[in-house]
């Protein structure tokens, strides 16, 4: 098994092609994007449906990669967060492959 | 006739359902209509106003007057913002930025409102124009213009936002689904004309009054949510901005209205444009274009306050402002 | 005249489209209907039948023989679920908190089972009041708590669980999308009256029967999965159960009619609602009141063994009681 | 006259909305229709062309004719693949596997291109048999076995994929979606006939080509997507395949047609389902039955490229293949 | 870079609203919650959209928070799953903002 | 609190079905599956929802296991993933109640 860094990104939907370029941009070779229906921040509870604009919505970006990327990454995502609702952490995880990731 | 029509406005099956769910989400009922079903159905109503207007231009020639109301439906939507973003910054205490977000939504329309407000005038055997729904369409974007000059006025010049691309805001703006289906069917109306239309008219007509009741069963929903939790972020100078503002456009409207001598059901129809705010296209606009600014401001005021008052007493008072200005 | 209405109702479009859907889910395909498609029809098909029964009690008096009718039928959905509590104790091994969950189902009704019967007597020329639809909105919560009553009794006084409000379950009872939609409707429906109706009648009305093809085909995937996925866990006690009960229920609702003299269409859609079960509204809230009870238990009955009974065989039976009292 | 198909079909509605969609995703619109509201769309599709040609099936006998085409039909799905397969193995740089999936997807067929063929005969006064809807459903299947025997030759055994159950892909092949709702449509309609359809037309016949419309909106955005995503992938052979292939199995189909003395109608119906490329159901089977093709490549060419060439030009051609073959 | 705590609680969706109270009753800042399509327990498979009760639905929060309040936390959750069905896992993560949490 | 193994496998939706069958051979006691919207890899960006096949889509399972039976699920996967597209990673996780796992 290798060890590897899990990123896992929550950010609103607006963002969202932003983080995917951000993402891109720092050489990571995959990432998957999974849609929140609901959630709780700054005192507030948002739910998924409640307005069709959608722009309250959130979604979560899930990337394994080399731990060699990770200050590119974290510092184009710091930036991402100036502007954008957001959070993001961190961990260690282990695969199978690689060279996969 | 004014208390009859607020009557028959206020009793039709469209707006009762709207209370209905506003009813409910404000009593806390978990019910919900799918957000993909009601997506689907906001589609369905874009594309049958759109192939609505757009076979009756095919009826009749431009006129200049059509150009002259669509220079004035293009000056309010410009235009509305900045009186908006003066009256937020004396009467609330919203920051710069949400103020010209927020100034932004009400320059552009509700095409659910204007719907709705077809809808009543027929009922009161009011005649409208086709264009009418172009002016709707051309009155989506501009204000959203006005309200990123607002925004950046004074603001000191930022970097970009990261992973921000050109060309990316250009396509939220004009590339949005109401602008493409609206403006795509309006044209695939144009085109087609009465014959092309006949075959598709047991679907995009006959019943669409009754689709629009399921979907205001939704927005009500919408809109009782949203203000159910927003209303607590916004000060009373902000709330009333919700109603006075609405009033404000449609009184200005009215006297264009009556200066140009536009005929009693497209004066109302404009009247209506003018008072509704955008709570679809903008909101998604300003996400990208100015994400500081506070969805929950600039939503609560737009679906939570001003569409269920425009839906509900702004409706029949604009037709009466526009019985008014042409009678 | 049996056969033929067993053969005709076996026969109609809605019953094969259910039966496809079963056999396709029992034959493990993988086909679905998207949930939120099919939750937005469910919401259509609430809405129309509200708003049919709204007009047309709006167009008759309410005479103390409807009174009559709502005593029963709330004496029906709060009685039922203590005689299906002692059968399942009986003749199950189900646990007591189990068979007071599922007693509970069997107590309050079920929309499509009851529209069916309205098709199926349709089709038979057999007329019905609108009022009926109000009996089934009355039916739908009482149930709910003898369920409650049936397993509290006895129960040692348990803590609250935590992160649990006062007043959720009473929303999650009175204010669930079924009692929202089909009151609302029918309330909405009864203040327009005709001439509301006439408008959105294309889009309620017309396609009605059409919408419930669709919507039972899922109802047959759904019912197949749930018979697929669950039936192990029930013993052959409660798997008879699912059809002895509505039998029961039926048996005691014909003598009550006869008892009343009610007309043969509304004594049959009142013992079709007595015979049919929830699967909606019910276990959304066992699952809050009676978190212990197995959701796999009462939902593979009321869904996989009671509604397919009801829809196929059940109301061709029904509507032969309801000829025999009221003939 | 074929000037005039050509223009008929091209500024009919349901090819401009697609148009729309088409030209939305291409100029890289964000906008979408949901896709659980567009799969709902799907199968009430299905539903209606297999009723219609149930209920047509129906009023006419089998006769041995029926059986020729069906016989063709078969032929022409099992065999177009190993055509298609020589084709790309010298016309493109593909992989053996990608060639063979690929060529499973022309073996099959698109239900609605086929369903946009029935419309334009109709719209030029055409007639066309029910019994073409089970021609299209016979086709859909075969094809799969044709394409995995084609990529299993000369491939060294391989074992079993962790997991996979022995039943699995003959489920998703027989009981996938388009095929339980096509053929059990098909049956439905053949039992209720013309009296069972009467109450369920004004959801399944009157508003059909409008629903069409929205769901070709869909269509025009999913083409459009797949192939900004996917052309780079492809090789001027590979992407020249999704012109010639269908031309040549039209070119085929028309001369079997011409022997066999089919009517107008028909042979272009055979000619519109040989020329056309499944995008639903083939894929599916590919992913479990042959993993390592890649989906990129199939789907980009029969979404993309075939399927608005055939909705375009292709149908308005093969119509007049037809004619000229009839006549 | 701090570490922080990643709470991830897959339980059924009719007690979403109790899991939201406890999480912020026990003073998270924020969590976020994911729709599950499908599961395996008990030797049983569900799926979403088999019922329109939805009342098999299971949801999962993501709540990422100081390592203080974990205490508070788990002796809710712990009460919650004495009636509700579900799953509960904790790790640690690293994050760039420590006052977000 | 009790050490336990969670997986984290992200495969394509036709997949699904074949992965179900992997973990529950394998003797794990619960999994849970999430719909993915969109994602990258292969330098190509996917989205739900473009084609109606969906032979594109991804799903992700979460499975909390113990530790004992981990040669056995990664065997199996390995093999899927020898056919089908996806990712896997494996971290450690606390959880409340040991016999759940
Ligand atoms: N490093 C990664 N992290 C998360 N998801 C990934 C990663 N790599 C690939 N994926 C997902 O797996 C899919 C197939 O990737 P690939 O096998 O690279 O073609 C992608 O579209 C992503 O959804
Ligand atoms: N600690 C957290 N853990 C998980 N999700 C969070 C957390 N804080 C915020 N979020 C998500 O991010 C959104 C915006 O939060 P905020 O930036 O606090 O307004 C919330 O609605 C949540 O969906
Ligand atoms: N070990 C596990 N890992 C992830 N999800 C689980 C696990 N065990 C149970 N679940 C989820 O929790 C649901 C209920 O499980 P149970 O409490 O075992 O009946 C299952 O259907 C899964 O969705
Ligand atoms: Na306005
Ligand atoms: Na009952
Ligand atoms: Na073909």
């Amino acid at each position: 098994m290798f060890t590897k860094k899990r990123l896992e990104l929550i950010i609103e939907k607006p963002a969202m092609k932003r983080a995917c370029r951000v993402l891109e941009d720092a050489g990571v070779k995959g990432y998957t994007i999974f849609p929140a229906m609901g959630g709780y921040g700054n005192s507030m509870r948002w739910q998924r449906g409640t307005d069709l604009s959608a722009s309250r919505d959130m979604v979560m970006f899930i990337c394994v990669f080399d731990a060699d990327i990770i200050t590119k990454v974290s510092a184009e995502l710091e930036n991402l967060f100036g502007s954008h609702i957001g959070v993001l952490s961190l961990s260690d995880v282990a695969v199978l492959r690689d060279d996969k990731f | 006739m004014s208390a009859e029509l607020i009557f028959s406005t206020l009793l039709s099956p469209i707006v009762l359902f709207f209370v209905l769910g506003l009813g409910a989400a404000l009593m806390r009922s978990q019910m919900t209509v799918p957000q993909s079903f009601a997506k689907g159905l906001a589609i369905y109503l874009m594309m049958a106003i759109g192939l609505k207007g757009g076979v009756e231009m095919s009826k009749t020639a431009l006129t200049p007057e059509i150009f002259g109301i669509a220079a004035i439906a293009l000056i309010l939507s410009l235009g509305m913002p900045f009186l908006a973003y003066m009256m937020l910054r004396v009467t609330s205490k919203m920051s710069r930025i949400d103020a010209a977000a927020t100034a932004g939504h009400y320059g552009s329309i509700s095409i659910v409102t204007f719907v709705a407000a077809t809808q009543a005038l027929e009922l009161a055997g009011i005649v409208t124009s086709g264009y009418m729904v172009a002016m709707a369409a051309l009155m989506e974007v501009p204000a959203i213009m006005s309200a990123l000059i607002l925004a950046r006025r004074g603001m000191k010049k930022s970097g970009e936002v990261a992973g921000s691309e050109k060309g990316e805001l250009f396509r939220e703006v004009f590339l949005n689904a109401s602008v493409v289906v609206l403006v795509g069917a309006l044209a695939i109306g144009w085109i087609t004309g009465e014959a092309g239309m006949s075959k598709i008219s047991p679907f995009f007509v006959t019943p669409f009054q009754g689709v629009l009741c399921l979907f205001l069963l939704d927005m009500g929903l919408n809109a009782g949510r949203g203000l159910r939790q927003g209303w607590r972020q916004l000060d009373i100078g902000a709330l009333s901005f919700g109603i006075t503002m609405p009033l404000i456009g449609a009184a200005l409207t009215t006297a264009i209205c009556y200066a140009m001598g536009l005929s009693v059901g497209d004066a109302a129809l404009l009247i209506t444009l003018a008072a509704s705010a955008s709570y679809i296209a903008v909101p998604a606009a300003m996400r990208l274009a100015l994400p500081k600014a506070q969805p929950s401001i600039y939503l609560t005021l737009s679906l939570g306050v001003t569409f269920p008052f425009n839906l509900t007493l702004g409706i029949p008072l604009y037709i009466m402002l526009a019985q008014w200005a042409g009678g």
